[in-house]
């Protein structure tokens, strides 16, 4: 797959501070007006083994990883060569002069002379900023930014070290010609699905987020821990995952917009109280980040293998709403609208993401705030009479909620079956209107439904589906096949629930050939379109190794499948 | 000012002679005692015969999963701290299924009050051994007796400094309602364990067997003596001390957040420009 | 829908000893050789409130419960106003004359007159066996039997009791045929649901039960504890359900043939040790006992509401099987199955059943326990050569699993993903080889997989689809329906997964009319043929107000539906 | 006659400096010299660092999920009583998520030995607190520092009157050794809770901080006396008593069921007629 784009690999040992240079390495270049999409790939350890942050920048927007490399900075000697293999035609490796490493393609850069044991990645920054022809003074202000906390000594001997690498690397005569300017990303955010999930729930009034640390959720709570005080947020990390999904619930009933995120085996902890929100009718949105399971499985590995799982979680029957955001515009907007859901509907709604996309840093364009409302929780009081019936029966199923303390009536929710006030009861025909008032609030929710991103071909040779984090590979695919002269169609679900058979159906049979491209092992989505629409889809690429899903993944895939 | 009888009356699914019946007698005095009215007042439960009632008076109810009402109701107080947040649930509820949140409920010590009707059984489920049954304790699902040595809250809570430690018994009503009230004006987590006869499944810790045993604690009794307390909770056998067992002013969790000094969280308006700000970070 | 079966509903409060007389006299009626099926009505309280125990009765096999009263027996007047116009033109009602009910179809009992306040049950069991015709001796010998723990001085009492209602019945003349003699269940046990897992398990050789109180499977772990000693088996209360999954596995660990039951909320709990027996491939059972949700919903009322949470239930992907048993015969062998399958294919397989089977006494014929083998667990230890590797990858996914202690070879298990040896990895190549050799079992499922049952025309008017507890009210519809010249099929599932298309399409193809039962408000199962096979059952009839499906719910149902 | 050699010498995935290799060390010590096999050993663990310890030495191993590890214990030691059982795991593991499986295994008895790694801190996932965290201790999740008390197991352990209830330090491993030596001698549930500097994520509680602090119980000390040991355990801030802090001859789980004194229940066969007779009540 030909393309413009620079793939950069930073690989080393955890503890190397990979991520330190990888991030400041990626503001400087979304800076420079590049777009950039970043991969993290880490073993579950704190010290040592191996880890790479990989950053592909582009003068046009980057929707997805790619798996040639370009640039290979190698922090550790090890890195040359677990990944001197995918060195593209015109890549190089950066490494230390000091390793004896011999590839005709190696910079070996004196980081011995320098003295820069410690901040080898500082010199490192300096030298791969300066091949890509940054601007100096921009990338020493950006690590100025990022080390802000720093004391001025060590602010010093950074800048030192920085300048000292940049200058000597502009001296290096090396065959790699700078990518042409671009202004595409100037002050465009860089962020990764947890920071644009985090804000997104801000922006929609959050006050409540309690969760167990769980890769790879945990961001989302550490970056709201930091800024809890100044918003107005509790963070509450919980004793296990059952008090954290129990206490949102509380707070949310007491009319504070509550969220929890966990993944896999904490979400599993949580299905009790999913069932708890469904039958007391109360919002709680829920993020469940995916790894690779059965149980732990790869702790810091990304897989879609739990859409089936979410879909079902809870006992007995009701209402919900799934999204799988696909971008970080995605991951921002859809938390936003699961707030607004939940609250509206008062159901457990859910942002089903995975590893990849939680911390896959990529440049994204501002939000305007301005115009983004947070939700309002809760019914007018005044409309109330007495005695408040908090479930009373309606046309859409929707009742009253009002806010225990905010008036003078009571608020009764009950996790047993109840009566419209709240209050227990055995009586049989109020339990089936019960449930037929619950069950109503799925109508308003399929009303609402986000239909599946269609783009492409009215009738194509190939239809791609696909869903969550796939969605820029996916992408990328059909425009290199189009390229080459084919037909495509990709039919992307970010919503995944409800799914509403009339909005897809003829996309499905309007194509020669249909593949759907998940990452899990079974093909989870296909299943379920097979029991929405009726439509079977035979044909699949499916990646469960732990990896995500890249365009040369899915093309390899596609020749296999034989379409 | 409120009675108790704005805390209504109603039917219950009890069994005549359950322990509970007085039990609600002394929370709806001890909340009309307080002074609040019911809708200042929210009461989480879990399930089982004892978290069946807060359906029998009036205040805000959230009678949510069996073992889970603390993280629900810690949850309500963090997000409205103008509500009195009370606790009521069962041995079983609290110290079995619940276990985990009674210890992190203690270590964080919010502004609450456990009420935790003590059968020493499993009411609703028809009479198998609880957490607090006696060791030998026989049951249909324990033929042989109970195996285990039986969970002591108030040793636990003791132990753990817990804010307010007390225990009460169902028999002695206007006693009870005073350590509840107590337990309510008490900043941060109260711990009221109250000894309740189960006619229907439990034949060992009667009415009777707990009446010859029960004794308020002397005046002279230093609710501040760590060590003192400690002992005081290991009587059981022949003699039951009831009343505040232990109490501390240790520093609450809302102490801890500046935020949460600030009024009722529920009631804050967020500001924009914060977020603004925040999302300028990432410039 | 006449019919020649007698219907007797006992009713009263809660503490009347309803079960109590219930039972004595299910055992009489069977005893004197009718068959018998029992329906249990009761409130989630100890004392007072309304409860029902009623009693279908007839000549030939009982498969379902019917709603017309014949004999209605009221232990208390509240009863009478409840269930009189229930009665049906043959029924009466048994009542004290004591009440001042007065309706001409009253059967008035002095028990006043007896003194028999603390034994009124006794006596009524005394009023009914007489008018039902019953041997006097059977019923006491039966009586005799059941109180046998009593003293010698309560024994008397109550036989006394029971000769004197006896008697006085015996003189009243009233207009009730007695029914015709059978021989059909003489020597028939009387057992329900409950009790012919917990005796299936015990043949299976069940070592290790653990569980936490639960209606309606409780009463599994109260029979099981009740013979622990005598048969060798742990009966573990648990501390909550989190335990008792994570005990059942660690005793299959060890060697023990594990099983765990509970209902939906406590098997929410479950749902990450069951991702866990599946990633560490230990063998489990797990009794799902269904009541209504969600939450905590009608805690002793009935439902199939979790049929796709327990089919999705567990993060990660991995193999499984389900059954519903639909008859006391299927809730025996059928878990005997599943520990056999759990054992050869160490993977977690469920029995999902639901309150009214839970506690529905019938007849059934004895089971010939010597030609039915214990499971035994583990593999030879001597076929394995060192390295031993527990989780070798095998042709059909199955690994040869040692068990602790019973070599030198060491046993080691893994909830992450692992290698071979069972020790953590994070090769992504291994990681894809584990999640195929893993995914194999199902293949091994499959084949072993139960057809579900057929019966009826080839070509149909109408065919009913039904799974576990609604077998015989289906059954019993369609025998009626055949009875007036309509061609009808009927499909029962008694295993729900894996579903193997082929085994089932022919037959939704070959009837002009399809109509799914269920006891869910959803459609759960027609929505997963769906899946599986793409044929889409818009037809159904369902109930989810907490009460068993009848043969006359069906009817009305199918009436509406306008089939 | 076995040596620590038996159990094997294995690359970790720990950082360097980490306070897990000497407790690795100590327990393979102490299974050397309590004269047990690999194959009589049963490591169980839940998930965390310190789980991954049953990886790096010779044993039957079960890693289990995170804060499970005593239930899979107690069902392993049930079925098969000629197990040595030890359940190896972290703070988090063992107080946190698994917490109301701690109180319900002191109050079991079973015959297994806890080693627990306690770094005060959660390693794994970058250094959230944990409940033994110390109030005040700043991570990036409690960037307000941890406003809950911590949770301090060998009070609870003491208090609840475990069997056996000890405090180990990482940095004296023959001391450490020789505790869990004892642990494991000892019938019925021991909890080893080990001092474990986590180099880093725990920069409060370094290997210095407890190396100031740590002393062995002098030799006159009465673990038999509950009350001295309750006081003892409070120690904390400037010395840090470790050792065996408290120890009763309390009756074991096992001695309540004749049926486990037969062996282990796993070579049992399973008979027939019982069964029969059994089925043949049904009638
Ligand atoms: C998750 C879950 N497990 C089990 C149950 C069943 N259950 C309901 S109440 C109860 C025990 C009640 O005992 P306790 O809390 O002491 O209350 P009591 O009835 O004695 O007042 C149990 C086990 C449940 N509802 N949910
Ligand atoms: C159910 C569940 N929740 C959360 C996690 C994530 N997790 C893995 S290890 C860990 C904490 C480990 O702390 P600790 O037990 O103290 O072990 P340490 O790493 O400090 O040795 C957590 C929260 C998980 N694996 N499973
Ligand atoms: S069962 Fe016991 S606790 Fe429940 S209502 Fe009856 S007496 Fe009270
Ligand atoms: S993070 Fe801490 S506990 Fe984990 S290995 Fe490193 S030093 Fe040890
Ligand atoms: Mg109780
Ligand atoms: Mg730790």
């Amino acid at each position: 797959m030909a393309d413009s784009t620079i793939n950069i690999v930073i690989g080393g040992e955890a503890g190397q501070g990979l991520l330190t240079v990888g991030q400041i390495l990626v503001k400087c270049i979304a800076k420079s007006g590049y777009s950039i999409l970043v991969t993290q790939d880490s073993q579950s350890r704190i010290r040592g083994g191996h880890n790479t942050f990989t950053i592909r920048m582009g003068t046009q927007k980057v929707v997805a990883p790619k798996e040639a490399v370009d640039i290979l900075l190698a922090l550790n000697k090890e890195t040359v060569g677990l990944h001197k293999s995918d060195i593209s035609s015109r890549g190089f490796i950066i490494v230390d002069e000091g390793w004896g490493v011999d590839e005709n393609i190696c910079l070996k850069v004196p980081f011995g002379k320098w003295g820069a044991d410690g901040s080898m990645n500082i010199c490192a920054l300096g030298v791969v900023t300066a091949l890509l022809g940054l601007d100096r003074k921009l990338v020493l202000e950006t690590m100025n930014r990022f080390f802000g906390s720093l004391d001025e000594q060590r602010l010093q001997e950074n800048r030192a070290m920085l300048e000292l690498a940049f200058s000597w690397a502009q001296e290096q005569s090396i065959s790699f010609e700078e990518p042409t300017p671009s202004s595409y990303a100037l002050n465009h955010l860089v962020m990764n699905g947890n920071d644009a999930i985090a804000l997104g729930a801000l922006t929609s009034g959050l006050k409540f987020y309690s969760f167990y640390p769980m890769t790879p959720a945990t961001p989302i709570g550490v970056t709201l821990a930091g800024k809890a005080e100044e918003t107005g947020v509790i963070v509450e990390q919980a004793e296990d995952e059952i008090a954290a999904i129990n206490m949102a619930i509380g707070a949310s009933f007491a009319g504070g917009p509550s969220m929890v995120g966990t993944s896999g085996g904490g979400f599993a902890l949580m299905v009790e109280g999913v069932s708890l929100a469904a039958m007391t009718e109360t919002p709680i949105v829920i993020v469940m980040a995916q790894r690779p399971g059965p149980a732990t499985g790869l702790p810091t590995r990304t897989e879609q293998g739990d859409l089936e799982f979410v879909l079902h979680a809870g006992h007995g029957e009701f209402p919900r709403a799934v999204f799988a955001p696909g971008t970080i515009d995605e991951c921002f907007h859809l938390t936003r609208r699961a707030f607004d859901l939940a609250e509206r509907f008062q159901s457990p709604v859910f942002i089903l993401t995975d590893h990849f996309l939680s911390d896959s840093f990529r440049d994204t364009p501002p939000f305007d705030l301005s115009s983004l409302l947070p939700v309002t929780p809760g019914s007018d009081t005044e409309a109330q009479s007495s005695p408040y019936r908090r479930f009373a029966f309606t046309e859409n199923g929707v009742s009253p909620r009002l806010l225990p303390g905010s008036s003078k009536h009571l608020v009764v929710a009950d996790s047993d079956e109840h009566t419209e006030e709240g209050h227990i009861t055995e009586d049989l025909t109020i339990r089936k209107r019960m449930v037929d008032k619950r069950l109503r609030k799925q109508d308003g929710l399929i009303h609402e439904v986000l239909p599946p991103d269609v783009q492409g071909d009215k009738r194509p040779d190939l239809m791609l589906v696909s869903w969550g984090s796939t969605r820029g590979a996916v992408e990328e695919v059909a425009s290199h096949l189009r390229s080459e002269g084919e037909r495509i169609k990709t039919l992307h679900f970010s919503q995944l629930w409800p799914l509403v058979p009339d909005k897809v159906l003829d996309h499905f049979e309007s194509a020669r050939d249909v593949v759907c491209v998940e990452g899990n092992a079974t093909g989870q989505m296909a299943r379920l379109i097979r029991r929405e629409t009726g439509f079977h889809i035979e044909k699949r690429v499916l990646r469960y190794d732990g990896l995500p899903i890249t365009p040369e993944y899915i093309l390899r895939g596609l020749s296999v499948t034989g379409k | 000012m409120t009675t108790i009888d704005d805390y209504g009356n109603y039917e219950t699914a009890w069994c005549p002679g359950c322990g509970n019946f007085s039990i609600l007698k002394a929370v709806k005095q001890a909340l009309a005692d307080s002074g609040l009215a019911p809708h200042q007042v929210l009461i989480v439960s879990g399930i089982g015969q004892a978290a069946k009632a807060p359906h029998y008076l009036n205040a805000n109810v959230f009678n949510g999963l069996h073992g889970r009402s603390l993280p629900v109701a810690i949850g309500a107080k963090l997000m409205n701290s103008a509500l009195t947040v009370i606790v009521e649930s069962g041995d079983g509820c609290n110290y079995g299924e619940g276990g985990n949140h009674f210890l992190a409920a203690i270590r964080r010590n919010i502004d609450i009050t456990m009420v935790v009707h003590n059968n020493q059984v499993y009411g609703l489920t028809k009479g198998q051994a609880s957490p607090t049954s006696p060791e030998g304790f026989v049951t249909k699902t324990q033929p042989q007796g109970v195996a285990s040595s039986p969970f002591n809250p108030v040793t636990v809570g003791v132990a753990m400094k817990a804010g307010f430690v007390a225990r009460g018994f169902a028999g002695q009503v206007d006693h009870l309602a005073d350590l509840i009230r107590r337990g309510i004006a008490h900043r941060g987590l109260s711990l009221i364990d109250v000894l309740q006869p189960c006619v229907s499944f439990n034949k060992v810790n009667t009415f009777e067997w707990y009446q010859k045993r029960c004794y308020p604690l002397p005046d002279d009794y230093d609710v501040k003596d760590w060590e003192g307390a400690m002992k005081m909770t290991t009587q059981w056998e022949d003699k039951i001390p009831i009343g505040v067992i232990y109490q501390s002013d240790r520093k609450t969790y809302e102490d801890h957040f500046p935020l949460l000094k600030e009024g009722p969280l529920v009631d804050r308006e967020i500001d924009r420009a914060v977020i603004q700000q925040i999302m300028e970070g990432y410039r």
